[in-house]
């Protein structure tokens, strides 16, 4: 178990290192020259030399990305360009609103995903199952912003029940983690629907209604506990798309979250927010990962960690 | 043995698959009964419908696809065909037990072997728990598993496939049922695994007294563990019989190919295997006449015009218009 | 027996299958030892997990053993690179269990057999469509089945396209890995006597793997049987059915339910199960389970030991006859 | 340029009326609520230069010159009084007494002088260093060749001393910009790298709160030596909605602004809402959209090329396509600058006319050419609008719709980009002052790798009058020099190195809560709102 962990934590690293250097290529090659950007353009070319030398922006590109690296190794991310601040404190900001509109938004797609993939496996080709579909199709495929501003629209504007955007209450949260929940509400009815058919369709469903156990037995304790298995690792590779829908659904929504950062940093070329937003929503994603490598030996007992 | 008064009894079953204008009969007219420790092997190749025809007679067939056309299937004197679906789950795992396949594939693989085994029996008695730990315990000894307490413990993936199949057959008999239902229970098994378990269940057969409906593709295993017979071929019985009558004379020609045409420890390897060529008609495209006609050596017109009737014949009963003559 | 050399030679061919952890392994084979005449049929049997695929599938280097050497047609096989190996691969064809599973359901039947053909860039392709229609022939298909699709074929039709692919290339040897198994009896029987067939008219040699001792019977010349990775008796068919050496042999024909009703079976079952691949017992493996096992069976692994002698062809890992 | 810094200059409608808070005579008190999609990066006076912190700084901050509300008119702030030598080359300001920073510490010359030493020392990293290099001095501070800059001089605790080393009629706009805002040295170094996160000014307002990436409140100054400003006791940013979220909460009484506008998806749609009639203000901004023809490469070197291309495109058509959300320009200074030729009637749309131009040129057949865009919409379609209109003159135009900073670096490099459309990255000035207009963008010292004259027209006879022009700094002289840019700027369209196609007009949404007058949400300094001088309706 812990040897496993320690794997995992080694292999997490490694991946850290990887994508720090990708990105760092990527922002290497972008036309975009900070130094330019951050001396405005009143400057001469020559204090736009002197900006490119204090940030080490004219040092050939390995020493750039090692100088960078020893520093994230001691926990320092560097400083935004435009908002002269510590990335760390800025990040650390906005962690803890995004790692709860996460929470929340798993929440809600699991319950709206699983009750409806449930439901629309156990009478499939009915009305209520294409209907179903028909929904999660739709909730799949609805832009995030579209969907986002339709129900600001209809639950705030013309019903009054939540506040438009913004942060703080519970009544904040519920909008928001709904928009990003639905998203995934959709891939999981459909996800949990198949499995839940496949499952049914198994032998050992066969063998527990040939005991004589009630239906709703069959279906909730044996059939659900091996249907969710796919789900669990699909919820590990969901926080990556969590991360991507947190970008739009927090910009939505006034949510102060590292979506929203990231995507000013973007558009300003804030290079080492960029870096920083990137390298916890890896970790984020690593993280994950190893929660359903956790969670998985504890529904199906053939994984067992070693 | 005897089989006077049949605990179960399927009259004219008839069952057919699909909806609207692809609905086709894959079983009719079946009929067949098991006594009080008896064995009725029912015999056919895949796509003959023994499997539907023995899970629909008892509700375990999902429907849809399939539906039941007709006929009657008795448990002493209830028809499970017209029983609501909560009668006739209580029924299944106190009076009917089920042994199915594939031992791999027929254990819950998240739950303990305890768990699976204790459910069976709580679904149907009121013991406390010490009562129910107790008659768990003795029928995993009686099964021949090992250190039972253990095994509650384990999951199925801990299990080799002998021991899964008996605690499956654990499961299946645990309520002590009249009538076991045995769907090619050892055709997933290695030989020798397949010897230990039909030992295993021919002993608790003669101990406990229940009439067993065993579906198999083997015509080893039905000459070995049987008392009789029915073959079943394109969703009819061709011929029914006591074991040893219809070894020693099968009446059907289909019968007697499938005999002639199993590969066995004694034949002769320089003379070609007889074969039967063809096809079995899928169902849908079975005509008016005897399905095995096409195929058959013995054909006549009339064998292509009117599909003949199962008669009584002297130890058994056999459908055909020209049956192969007793030696 | 003649003095050419043997098509196959298979000398102590070893897999070990890494387990889970990394460390110790399953042994699949246990240095496993023999030669195949050309025109012999070898059938391999066993219980499930002996070791039998394991066998066929390393002797056709689709998988590389982990020591030991295969020869055939004069050529080490194991020490071949990557293309001459796939060179090598066109006297060396394989038949698989599942029929189905072995055939690209998007390509029809010609493009199918007409396959290794293509690889091997053998033949215009009007010559290609004749020796289609040729093989069809062979495997008793009619001609218009090269333009249908392996859906539309019943299971004993699949196996007859697969064995039509393997014959494209005039292969020497033919590894059958539960042909039949798969199979109802009414049609096992026809690809039996195909391959029997095929086998006198085209002078093929199969290495038949299967766990049916009764098919291997119709088919064989030489039988070898496999317990946890190691042949522990090999032998001529007469002498292995009517005269079998091992405990594990006589008991796999116990086993067998034969076709008359009340003659019951010779012997108590065989108790227990194989062991587990990765922790194998001492000594000799079979002993846990065997009715004849002495103290010296837990500690010494029997080695094979000729007992018609003269003849080298009957060998019986057993104490009982060393 | 991209957007950072707009100072946008006066609209017709704020010239109109003149200080019109004071009109109303409004009473103190109460809250507003402001909404923006991006956080405020920094509320540092010598770093912050986009659109959303321009303004907030203004409020928190004084300088020694500032502008009338709603208007473009210089009037002194901090300083009492000014005064400006004979030769235009020496500025002194008297400070107002007794004003105080938010941490209780009086104002004195030296804070003025450390303020600009701060802006221009290269360690700061400011944007605006470049606004003051007519200081005597400047350049060897910025190379570290001196302590400090000579050409400031603090005269007693009062007063502070300027000199220029050439005359510059632009000085006053100058100590007008935020990079000239005054700061206390003691709080500046007390908060080390994060002065921006803990702004300390005189201004009106002072920052009481800020949660990152959610909201910043500000508190009004009770000790702000303006008296009866600023009339709102709080005002709240609240950062992170969507422009499309903004207008909701407005809609739903959340909030009173919009400070990112109106998104031009529903520019339409909004406009056209009866229940928005009241809440939307338009006015000018400085700002001209135009297409560049490179007069060093072939064949826009020859006038009639770029005279023809002049006449081609039907602007009507491009300010449709954008929905009516600007006004079709005829020369560069947009019409709200001071020093806008109203009589000028610039190149009539006229295809006739340009095809017989091209005739002229030897180019009867027409010629292939390539038009850079920055690919964010509207741009690319308002490039595909000039492609069909030059087509039918025979010039066969290729699109290359490219990011921001590739169309800027294109530009910056010699004979690379035959035509650019600016949108996206138009020119918007500083200051309101015409000379912002002209150096960087058509003058020859913005004709090099870098710059931003992406015509490389250079007129050497324009650039000396442009100089005289700058040099009139005596203020008697100021309708003078108005009438000097103003031919500078229809001069230079006698060479037409630019077709001008539009200025964009500023619509500003605001509540039905928030009075005042409607030149305060489009004040041409304070973009978007004048946060000093708003206040509720009804009070």
């Amino acid at each position: 178990m812990i040897r496993h962990l320690a794997g995992r934590l080694g292999q997490a690293a490694l991946l850290l290192v990887g994508v720090s250097f990708i990105t760092f290529i990527l922002l290497y090659i972008l036309p975009a020259d900070p130094a330019r950007q951050l001396a405005g353009r009143s400057a001469t070319p020559e204090t736009v030399e002197t900006i490119r030398q204090q940030l080490g922006l004219d040092r050939p590109f390995h020493e750039q990305y090692l100088r960078y690296l020893g520093n994230l190794v001691q926990g320092d991310l560097g400083r935004s360009y435009t908002q002269k601040t510590e990335v760390a404190e800025v990040v650390a900001a906005r962690l803890p609103p995004t790692l709860l509109l996460m929470a929340a938004a798993i929440v809600v797609e699991l319950m709206i995903g699983l009750t409806i993939g449930v439901l629309a496996a156990l009478r499939p080709g009915s009305r209520f199952d294409q209907g179903a579909m028909i929904v999660s199709f739709i909730g799949v495929s609805t832009p995030q912003f579209v969907g986002g501003i339709l129900m600001l629209y209809v639950f705030s504007v013309q019903l009054d029940w939540f506040p438009v955007g913004g942060y703080g209450t519970f009544r904040h949260l519920v909008l928001p983690a709904v928009t990003l929940g639905v998203l995934g509400a959709g891939w999981y009815s459909r996800m949990m629907r198949s499995s839940m058919l496949d499952v049914l369709a198994r032998d050992f469903i066969r063998t527990a209604r040939a005991k004589g156990i009630p239906e709703t037995r069959v279906v909730v304790v044996h059939a659900l506990r091996n249907a969710v298995l796919p789900v669990i690792a699909m919820i590990g590779i969901d926080v990556g798309l969590f991360m991507s829908g947190a970008v739009i659904v927090e910009s939505v929504f006034g949510w102060p979250g590292i979506g929203q950062l990231a995507w000013q940093a973007i558009q300003q070329v804030d290079i080492p927010i960029i870096m920083g937003v990137t390298l916890v929503a890896a970790v984020a994603i690593v993280l994950g990962n190893l929660i359903a490598d956790l969670v998985a030996p504890f529904v199906d007992p053939r994984i067992r960690l070693r | 043995m005897n089989s006077e008064l049949p605990i179960f009894r399927v009259d004219d079953l008839a069952i057919s698959f699909g909806g609207g204008t692809r609905r086709a009969r894959v079983v009719d007219g079946v009929s067949f009964h098991v006594g009080r420790g008896e064995t009725l092997g029912i015999v056919g190749e895949s796509g003959c419908g023994k499997s539907v025809t023995v899970m629909s007679s008892v509700g375990l067939q999902p429907s849809p696809p399939s539906h039941v056309d007709g006929g009657s299937a008795r448990l002493g004197d209830v028809d499970l065909l017209r029983l609501p679906p909560k009668a006739l789950r209580r029924l299944w795992g106190s009076r009917i037990g089920v042994v199915f396949q594939d031992p791999m594939t027929s254990l819950n693989p998240v739950f303990t072997i305890g768990m699976q085994l204790r459910e069976a029996l709580a679904a149907h008695t009121n013991l406390t728990d010490a009562e129910r730990e107790a008659r768990i315990m003795a029928m995993l000894a009686r099964v021949g598993i090992n250190a039972p307490e253990r095994r509650l413990r384990q999951y199925p993936h801990e299990l080799s496939g002998g021991l899964r199949q008996r605690v499956l057959i654990a499961m299946a008999l645990i309520c002590g049922p009249e009538l076991l239902i045995a769907d090619e229970p050892t055709t997933a098994l290695d030989v020798t695994l397949q010897a230990q378990i039909l030992a295993l269940l021919r002993d608790l057969r003669d101990e406990m007294g229940m009439g067993i409906l065993f579906v198999t593709h083997d015509l080893g295993v039905v000459a070995q563990f049987c008392d009789r017979v029915a073959v079943m071929y394109a969703g009819r019985i061709v011929e029914s019989a006591r074991v040893d009558a219809l070894f020693r004379a099968p009446r059907h020609p289909y019968t007697h190919a499938l005999l002639a045409s199993t590969p066995r420890l004694d034949s002769d390897r320089s003379v070609p295997l007889p074969t039967i060529d063809g096809m079995v008609p899928p169902p849908g495209a079975r005509g008016a006449g005897c399905s095995f006609a096409a195929r058959c050596s013995r054909a006549q017109p009339i064998c292509l015009a009117t599909a003949p009737a199962l008669v009584a014949g002297q130890d058994g009963a056999f459908a055909c218009h020209h049956p192969v003559p007793v030696p | 027996m003649s003095d050419a050399p043997p098509l196959l030679e298979v000398d102590s061919l070893v897999k070990t299958f890494p387990n889970r952890n990394g460390g110790g392994g399953i042994h699949a084979l246990n240095h496993v030892s023999f030669t195949q005449r050309r025109g012999e049929t070898i059938g391999i049997v066993g219980e499930s997990g002996c070791g039998k695929s394991t066998l066929g599938r390393t002797i056709l280097q689709l998988i590389r053993p982990t020591s030991g050497d295969v020869r055939f047609l004069g050529k080490q096989l194991t020490l071949l690179p990557d293309e001459a190996l796939r060179q090598m691969r066109r006297h060396m064809q394989m038949i698989f269990q599942d029929p189905f599973a072995s055939l690209d359901p998007r390509m029809n039947v010609a493009t199918l057999i007409a396959e290794p053909l293509v690889i091997h860039r053998l033949g215009t392709a009007a010559e290609q469509a004749t020796e289609v229609a040729r093989l069809l022939e062979t495997v008793g298909l009619p001609a218009e089945a090269a333009k249908r699709y392996p859906h539309e074929f019943s299971g004993g039709q699949r196996q007859r396209i697969c064995i039509a692919r393997a014959l494209a290339l005039h292969p020497e040897l033919i590894v059958a890995d539960e042909p039949v198994s798969a199979l109802d009896v009414s049609i096992q029987s026809q690809i039996l006597n195909l391959l029997n067939v095929l086998k006198r008219d085209r002078g093929l040699t199969y290495l038949f793997i299967s766990h049916n001792l009764a098919v291997v019977k119709y088919v064989a010349d030489t039988v070898a049987v496999m317990y946890l990775g190691r042949i522990v008796e090999m032998g001529p068919a007469e002498q292995i059915y009517e005269n079998p050496k091992h405990p594990y042999t006589q008991s796999l024909i116990a086993a067998i339910p034969p076709l008359q009703p009340g003659s019951g079976h010779a012997a108590p079952p065989l108790q227990g199960e194989a062991p587990d691949p990765e922790h194998p017992p001492t000594g000799c493996a079979f002993h846990p389970r065997c009715p004849h096992a002495m103290a010296r069976c837990a500690t010494e692994a029997p080695k094979a030991v000729d007992i018609a002698p003269g003849s080298g062809r009957h060998a019986v890992a057993c104490h009982l006859h060393d | 340029m991209k957007r950072r810094l707009l100072i946008p200059v006066l609209s017709a409608l704020a010239l109109a009326m003149a200080t019109p808070a004071m009109a109303e005579s409004p009473k103190q008190g109460g809250s507003i609520v402001v909404t923006y999609k991006d956080d405020i990066v920094t509320l540092d006076p010598a770093i912050g230069y986009d659109w959303v912190n321009w303004s907030m700084i203004k409020s928190l901050f004084s300088r020694l010159m500032d502008y009338k509300p709603g208007t473009a008119e210089l009037m002194p702030s901090l300083a009492e009084s000014y005064d400006i030598s004979k030769d235009g080359l020496t500025y002194t300001f008297k400070l107002r007494k007794g004003v105080k920073f938010h941490n209780g510490r009086e104002v004195v010359a030296q804070d003025v002088k450390y303020s600009l030493e701060r802006a221009l020392d290269p360690k700061t990293e400011s944007p605006g260093a470049g606004f003051f290099d007519s200081i005597a001095g400047v350049d060897p501070f910025k190379k570290g060749k001196s302590k400090d800059v000579k050409g400031i001089a603090v005269v007693d605790p009062s007063t502070v001393k300027f000199t220029l080393s050439r005359p510059d009629a632009t000085f006053l706009h100058v100590m007008a910009l935020n990079f000239a805002s005054v700061v206390p040295k003691e709080a500046v170094q007390a908060a080390g790298k994060d002065f921006g996160k803990k702004p300390v000014g005189s201004g009106a307002f002072m920052l009481s709160e800020w949660k990152l990436g959610q909201q910043l409140v500000f508190k009004r100054n009770p000790d702000y030596f303006q008296s009866g400003v600023p009339l709102l006791d709080q005002i709240t940013f609240q950062v992170g909605l969507e422009p499309m979220t903004a207008i909701l909460k407005l809609e739903k009484g959340e909030a009173d602004f919009a400070g990112d506008g109106i998104p031009p998806a529903k520019f339409l749609q909004i406009r056209n809402d009866p229940k928005f009639k009241d809440s939307i203000v338009e006015g000018g901004q400085l700002q001209t959209g135009y297409v560049t023809m490179n007069v060093q490469m072939k064949p826009f070197d020859k006038l009639e090329v770029r005279q023809a291309v002049n006449m081609a495109i039907d602007k009507q058509r491009i300010v449709k396509i954008i929905n009516n959300r600007a006004v079709p320009a005829n020369q560069p200074l947009p019409p709200s600058m001071p020093g806008y030729d109203k009589t000028f009637e610039g190149y009539p749309y006229d295809p006739a006319k340009a095809k017989e131009l091209l005739k002229q040129a030897g180019l009867e057949k027409g010629f292939k050419t390539v038009l850079y865009v920055y690919n964010v919409d509207p741009n690319p379609r308002i490039a595909q609008a000039i492609q069909e209109d030059l087509k039918k003159i025979g010039i066969e135009v290729q699109i290359k719709s490219l990011a921001q900073a590739n169309v800027i670096a294109a530009g910056g490099k010699a004979k690379t980009a035959p035509m650019i459309w600016s949108g996206g990255m138009a020119w918007i000035a500083d200051f309101p002052d015409p000379s912002n207009f002209y150096g960087p963008i058509l003058g020859c010292a913005g004709a090099v790798p870098g710059g931003w004259n992406w015509s490389w027209y250079c007129n050497k006879e324009l650039d000396a009058r442009a100089a005289k022009a700058d040099a009139m700094s005596d203020p008697s002289k100021a309708a003078e020099r108005m009438e000097a840019w103003r031919g500078i700027f229809t001069d230079i369209m006698k060479d037409a190195p630019w077709v001008p196609i539009f200025n964009e007009q500023r619509f500003t949404m605001r509540s039905k809560r928030v009075g005042g007058a409607d030149a305060l949400y489009v004040d041409p300094v304070r973009i978007p709102i004048n946060y000093d001088h708003i206040h509720l309706s009804g009070n």
